[in-house]
């Protein structure tokens, strides 16, 4: 029972770290339906820039509250930049050309940046990983029976984090203006033009606020797993696409549900079956779900067109 | 590669029944020829036989993703499936030999033997992964092949028979660069051909306009298939080369980043051609070593050489996102060489002038 | 169209009846007939290397194919580093013969078809009389069928999987293999720490993490102690909860994690988070620096088995130690001195060899016995592997203890 | 022909090639065509005009098998062809042309048309039933074998299909841009390159979804007089979706009305003209001001 609980509590973790980096795909698709393949590792350059910030900072200062602050601002900052450059420089010139030159693009980006990272020429890194630095003193929230069931202050921070950032969310696209806007350029954006919505900003903004949140949810995964390196995106970014196209792409709390799905799935995979079938288990689901609902759990095929 | 410029169409005037297998016929004793010549230079061979790998799997996946339009990102995994059932073929029948024929000829016929059985397997999985997927929609796919890739790699890290994590060592080297060539040869001959038959001419009407080309009476979904079916059947059967003279595979030699190389040879030689996917897969496989013979030829021993194996990866990247924005039909777009060539020529004359 | 299939069937059965014909009658002249086929594929071991008249240079060239990019470059790096200390002060002393030698380093991306090109290259075009190489067995098994395909002889310093010389006469470790390794494991476990039941975590993605794992498995439960449970994961995750929670229940008095450092030290710190505080025990895998900064205080009062202690008090050591610290900074793991090993072993061969032939160099090399390595003394038996004692190193404070040494 | 398609009397003649038994679709909420009717016989010549967003590109979605009707049947030369996918429908002897232009833009003219005669010749592959799904896919693999062996059965086949796509390139007034890729053809040459297309896979029933768009008075009349024409050389039914009222007016000798997805009108130009709901509905609606007058 105990375990049981135990398990929970890690797959929740893990899901709400998947789910905050698959929001930032979905809302990416929602607007310009492509498949930002790099988004998982914009996110590694986010932990990276966090790592930097922390190491400058020196060991005191970055525990201290304003410190945690400037290394998450730091971080979500550089990443809203970084794609903003990403969308400015490598998409938008695409956006009238057919899906697939984005898509491969995006594949380009994301190995430029995984395989850029693991160099050890100037500033890059290198291959090896790092060791995140505790940032946030772990302390223990809720402790049960002799150390049975364990529950740290962190899960309970990236969780409270989460949730807040998905109400954030979808109070964003559905109660403001820029929401409406959003919404509209997803519908069509060449319409959402004619009728005087600024596509380009709204485009712009939304690729700024899904990069923020990547770089948001790798620092809480570093926090988490302790630890940094430049591989991370690929992985992380497509445990979480896989749990956005369970969801239904472009779906807000579909990416969310799908996310916490994965997270939990891929426990009880290690926890109870054979731990060596988890990443097998991973995209069979989603080859599952793409069969049966092609949509998604949530999402609706658009019939095309014709 | 030597054989590619051997054109398709056939010279008139020859019994119709030979004519189908005509450049086989001459194409054999050349590359035998060509073998005994780079006999002594293993390197070359080695290389040549790399090269001749890679432009297999680029031109059978420019069927899937040139020809049809379909985005397959998990070419890798059918090439796993191909070498991992031929290599343990092969290693099963390492001792035995036909008796009716000298041994270096028997180990020819089970080398191909097992290629077969490799390719078919591969075939097999294409069907399975495109009967089922191909429903979805571009970005859908790519997805589903990507997952079936590490599928794969999860599959074979858990299965004993395949050596799990160390994969498959001891494989008869028996794998020539006669065999390789005419493997070459023979997916580039059927690229050719299904390119310029009307079946070649339903998968372009797929990849210009799914509705249409199925409102046109085109069963899209079986054409797909099929064009999954024929690419992996040589993915599997480049997997089974690639087996035979390594001769060690395993886990990590099939990974995503050997599926992507394999998408930047197609996507730079320009979705569609043939000779492109051939001069990109030539291309991208000696760069590396020619910068690294520069490197070592200018005496920056070490640091620089190996740079370039650094360097490699984010490079292709970087060169991906460059050709999309400059030249999204990459070199030769949908044409052939011989289609572009004569157009580029007279234009630089120009220019000169 | 349909004629075809009959003929094919028929074609068919015509083999399958020349096979069964075959196997029989033959199975005597198996051994030749497969001589014969891989000398078709590649070249005869039996026929001289191309590579062998290198006398008119003045320098003697060594190969080597190490893994300097991707996941464990690292270990290639200080391989390298190894190699290349050795190399100097062999040429400080005066060389061999009064010819100076050099190293040629090629990298191999840690994929073994890149390692085959690699060796392939090094054989034929730099023409090396000597190959050096590599970290992880796979790519070692890579190399050593071109080099034994060639009659190049070839060392390998720290692959430890026992099929790596198992290609031929031509291949040599200077390190002990897997077996030993997790009989050692077993044993300190047993005997030392007197635990009876230990749980495994491997590493389902490392052939070397696999063979660790069978064997101290099997090993331990000879022992009479008792396995309570065998979890995996995969190289390159970075959240093992799942793992350490089911450990957690079976309520093992150690963990062994035969892994890499780049996974360990994450595993120790989750482990001690969810309340697990046994030691955890390991291989040669977590011998490296980063270990200290991914593990912290967590990875503390853990234990591996580890070629050498960089603590061994012997003059010898110390002044590898030091000159290491001097050129590259940092202590030498295990690897580097393994490296260092190799390259010497190489060296003394070239030195009593009548000549630089793959078969000179590897007689001569089959001759090293008792050659006083920084990483144990090297005496080679006849199946070309090194036998070595093992010591077990216990995880301090940014450094290592040294335990206790298990003879083989 | 005879008004009142629906009640269709048994036996007598043969059945439509074309028929829809009260079809309704569905989209979620919207509901984008209801009980929609229609037959289409042999020599039909009909029109299908409603004003924007009626549902009359939908109509065609649901006869050509893009979408499935949510209630109704649709049937194709006396099939029940509910759940076919185009591709069998199309089989079956129904062509269609697109609102906006299809054309396998980076194919030459030729080969164009050249995929849909191929499409045709191949396989029927009729129905859900397994057995004839098998059949027909050894059937097309054995195809693919003679294809890269370039047989003389092959060889024959290919200049047999030439010679047919150059035919209808002809009939089309084509024959010039045979060479030339499909999207550097001038508008009123695609379209009239998206009808040889349709043809090429030799239907009975051809459905033309707003052939005249963007077409001057000129191509217009030509248009209208073509159309006549391959009805008669063809002997197909056809079915015109078209905003022109004129052009539909004058060539259709059956009228189907849509609006908001109910079929509001049926019958002879005429009586369509003057039914009070159509003039409501549709005429009323600014129509005759920004289309020029029709009447």
């Amino acid at each position: 029972m105990a375990q049981l609980l135990q398990h929970l509590i890690n797959g929740l973790a893990a899901g709400t770290i998947y789910a905050l980096v698959a929001l930032g795909y979905t809302m990416v698709y929602g607007v310009l339906k492509l498949i930002n393949f790099a988004h998982g590792d914009v996110m590694m350059v986010g932990v990276y820039m966090g790592y930097a910030t922390a190491f400058a900072l020196g060991r005191q200062t970055q525990k201290t509250f304003l410190g945690v602050v400037l290394i998450f601002l730091v971080a979500m900052g550089g990443c809203a930049l970084l794609g903003f450059l990403i969308e400015r420089f490598a998409y938008r010139p695409l956006r009238e050309k057919p899906r697939l030159t984005a898509l491969i693009t995006a594949i380009g980006i994301s190995f430029a940046l995984s395989y850029g990272f693991q160099l050890d020429i100037g500033f890059l890194p290198g291959a090896a990983p790092r060791a995140f630095p505790e940032i946030i003193q772990p302390t223990e929230w809720l402790v049960i029976g002799d150390r049975d069931v364990v529950v740290w202050n962190w899960q309970v921070m990236s969780l409270l984090i989460a949730v807040g950032l998905m109400v954030g969310l979808q109070w964003l696209v559905f109660k403001t203006r820029f929401g409406r806007a959003m919404r509209a350029v997803s519908y069509d954006h060449r319409v959402a033009a004619l009728m005087g919505i600024p596509t380009d900003r709204v485009i712009a903004v939304t690729f700024m606020i899904g990069s923020g949140l990547a770089a948001g949810a790798g620092l809480l995964y570093a926090i988490k797993d302790t630890s940094v390196s430049p591989l991370m995106g690929l992985y992380v970014g497509l445990k979480a696409f896989v749990a956005a196209v369970i969801g239904g792409i472009g779906h807000v709390p579909g990416a969310v549900v799908g996310a916490l799905l994965l997270g939990l799935v891929e426990e009880f995979v290690v926890g109870y079956a054979a731990s060596t079938w988890r990443d097998a288990v991973a995209f069979g689901i989603l080859i599952l779900v793409l069969l049966v609902k092609p949509g998604g759990l949530f999402g609706r095929v658009a019939a095309e067109k014709v | 590669m030597e054989t590619s410029s051997v054109p398709t169409p056939s010279p008139g005037g020859l019994p119709p029944a030979l004519r189908g297998i005509l450049p086989v016929l001459i194409a054999v004793p050349v590359l035998l020829l060509f073998d005994r010549l780079l006999a002594s230079a293993p390197f070359a061979t080695y290389l040549l036989s790399i090269m001749g790998v890679n432009v297999i799997l680029a031109v059978s996946l420019n069927i899937v993703n040139g020809m049809t339009g379909q985005f397959s990102i998990g070419h890798a995994g059918f090439m796993a499936v191909g070498a991992y059932v031929a290599g343990v073929l092969s290693l099963s029948f390492k001792e035995t030999a036909l008796s009716f024929l000298p041994v270096a000829a028997s180990d020819q016929v089970f080398l191909v033997v097992a290629l077969l059985a490799g390719g078919a397997a591969a075939a097999l999985c294409g069907f399975l992964v495109g009967l089922p997927s191909l429903r979805l929609r571009g970005d859908y796919l790519a997805i589903v092949t990507l997952g079936f890739g590490e599928i794969i790699r999860v599959v074979v890290q858990n299965t004993d028979a395949f050596g799990r994590a160390l994969g498959l060592s001891g494989i008869p080297q028996t794998s020539s660069l006669a065999m390789v060539g005419f493997w070459v040869f023979l997916v580039v001959l059927v690229a050719r051909r299904i390119a310029y038959s009307s079946h070649g001419r339903s998968l372009w009407a797929i990849r210009e306009d799914e509705v249409a080309a199925e409102a046109m009476g085109v069963d899209t979904t079986g054409y797909k298939v099929r064009a999954f079916v024929v690419s992996a059947f040589f993915a599997g059967i480049a997997g089974g080369l690639f087996a035979h003279f390594v001769p060690i595979i395993n886990p990590g030699s099939f990974t995503f980043v050997k599926s992507m190389e394999i998408v930047v040879m197609v996507v730079l030689g320009g979705l569609g051609s043939t000779t492109g996917a051939i001069v990109a897969a030539v291309f991208l496989t000696l760069l590396p070593e020619a910068l690294r013979s520069a490197f070592t030829v200018m005496g920056a021993e070490g640091s620089l050489a190996q740079k370039v194996d650094q360097i490699r990866m984010p490079v292709y990247g970087l060169l991906l996102v460059a050709l999309m924005l400059l030249r999204p039909q990459g070199l030769f777009g949908m044409k052939e060489i011989w289609e572009v060539l004569p157009r580029w020529l007279p234009r630089r004359r120009k220019g000169l002038a | 169209m349909r004629r075809s299939v009959p003929m094919l069937l028929a074609a068919l059965a015509v083999m399958m009846a020349g096979c069964e014909k075959k196997t029989q009658p033959a199975s005597t002249e198996t051994d030749t007939s497969k001589q014969a086929a891989q000398g078709q594929g590649g070249t005869a071991p039996a026929t001289p290397p191309a590579g062998t008249p290198t006398g008119e240079a003045d320098t003697i060239l060594l190969g080597v194919a190490t893994s300097l990019t991707g996941g464990q470059a690292t270990f290639g790096v200080s391989t390298r580093n190894g190699i290349e200390m050795a190399l100097k002060e062999a040429n400080e002393a005066g060389g061999v013969k009064g010819k100076k030698v050099a190293m040629r380093v090629y990298d191999n991306q840690g994929k073994p078809e890149e390692a085959a090109q690699a060796v392939t290259r090094l054989i034929t075009q730099d023409k090396v009389v000597m190959v050096l190489g590599d970290v992880a067995s796979s790519n070692s098994l890579a190399m050593a069928e071109k080099a034994q395909a060639a009659g190049v002889p070839m060392i390998t310093p720290s692959s430890t999987n026992p099929s790596v010389t198992e290609k031929g006469e031509y291949i040599f470790r200077i390190c002990f293999i897997d077996p030993f390794q997790g009989y050692v494991m077993a044993k300190f476990a047993r005997e030392h720490l007197k635990v009876s039941k230990v749980a495994v975590l491997q590493d389902n993605k490392s052939a070397y993490s696999i063979g660790l794992t069978d064997v101290f498995t099997r090993k331990f439960t000879e022992m009479g102690g008792r396995i309570t449970s065998t979890e995996s994961y995969s190289q390159g995750d970075t959240d093992y909860r799942a793992q350490l929670t089911a450990i957690k229940k079976s309520q093992p008095e150690a963990i062994y994690v035969p892994g890499y450092y780049s996974e360990v030290g994450v595993i120790a710190r989750q482990a001690r988070e969810l309340g697990l505080k046994v030691p955890l025990l390991g291989g040669d895998g977590w011998d490296s620096e980063k270990l200290y900064e991914l593990g912290g205080s967590a990875i503390q009062g853990s234990y591996f088995s580890n070629h050498y202690s960089p603590a061994n008090p012997e003059e010898r050591i110390q002044k590898f130690v030091a000159d290491y610290k001097a050129a590259y900074g940092g202590v030498p793991d295990a690897l580097a001195a393994l490296a260092y090993d190799a390259a010497r072993v190489a060296i003394e061969a070239l030195k009593k060899a009548p000549d630089t032939s793959g078969k000179a160099l590897r007689d001569a090399i089959a001759q090293t016995k008792d050659f006083p390595g920084i990483a144990g003394v090297i005496t080679l038996d006849e199946n070309r592997n090194a036998v070595k004692p093992a010591v077990v190193l216990e995880v301090g404070d940014g450094t290592t203890k040294y335990v206790t040494t298990v003879n083989p | 022909m005879s008004p009142g398609a629906e009640a269709s009397p048994p036996r007598q003649e043969e059945a439509p090639l074309l028929q829809a038994d009260s079809v309704s679709i569905q989209f979620g909420g919207l509901r984008a065509l209801t009980d929609f009717n229609l037959a289409i016989r042999k020599g039909d010549l009909q029109g299908l005009i409603g004003p924007n967003g009626a549902g009359k590109t939908t109509a065609f979605n649901v006869l050509t098998g893009v979408y499935r009707p949510t209630r109704g049947d649709v049937r194709v030369a006396g099939r029940r062809v509910n759940g076919w996918l185009p591709h069998q429908i199309n089989h079956l002897g129904l062509a269609r042309t697109f609102q906006n232009i299809r054309l396998f833009r980076a194919l030459t003219a030729l080969d164009n048309v050249k995929v849909a005669c191929r499409a045709q010749g191949a396989l029927h592959v009729e129905g859900a039933d397994l057995g004839a799904k098998l059949r027909g896919a050894l059937r097309n693999y054995r195809d693919w074998w003679r294809a890269l062996l370039l047989t003389p059965g092959f060889m024959a086949e290919e200049r047999e299909l030439t010679r047919q796509a150059e035919r209808l390139l002809e009939v089309m007034g084509l024959s010039h841009r045979r060479d030339e890729e499909a999207r550097n053809l001038p508008y009123g040459e695609q379209r009239r390159l998206e009808i040889a297309r349709a043809l090429g896979t030799r239907p009975r029933v051809l459905l033309l979804d707003e052939p005249a768009a963007g077409m001057n008075t000129r191509e217009k009349a030509d248009l209208m007089v073509l159309i006549r024409k391959l009805r008669d050389d063809f002997s197909l039914g056809i079915l015109v979706i078209e905003h022109d009222m004129k052009l539909v007016m004058g060539i259709c000798e059956q009228i189907t009305v849509l609006d908001h997805g109910e079929t509001i009108a049926r019958g002879a130009p005429e009586q369509v003209r003057s039914d009070r709901k159509v003039i409501e509905a549709y005429l009323g609606d600014n129509y005759l001001e920004t289309h020029g007058g029709a009447a």
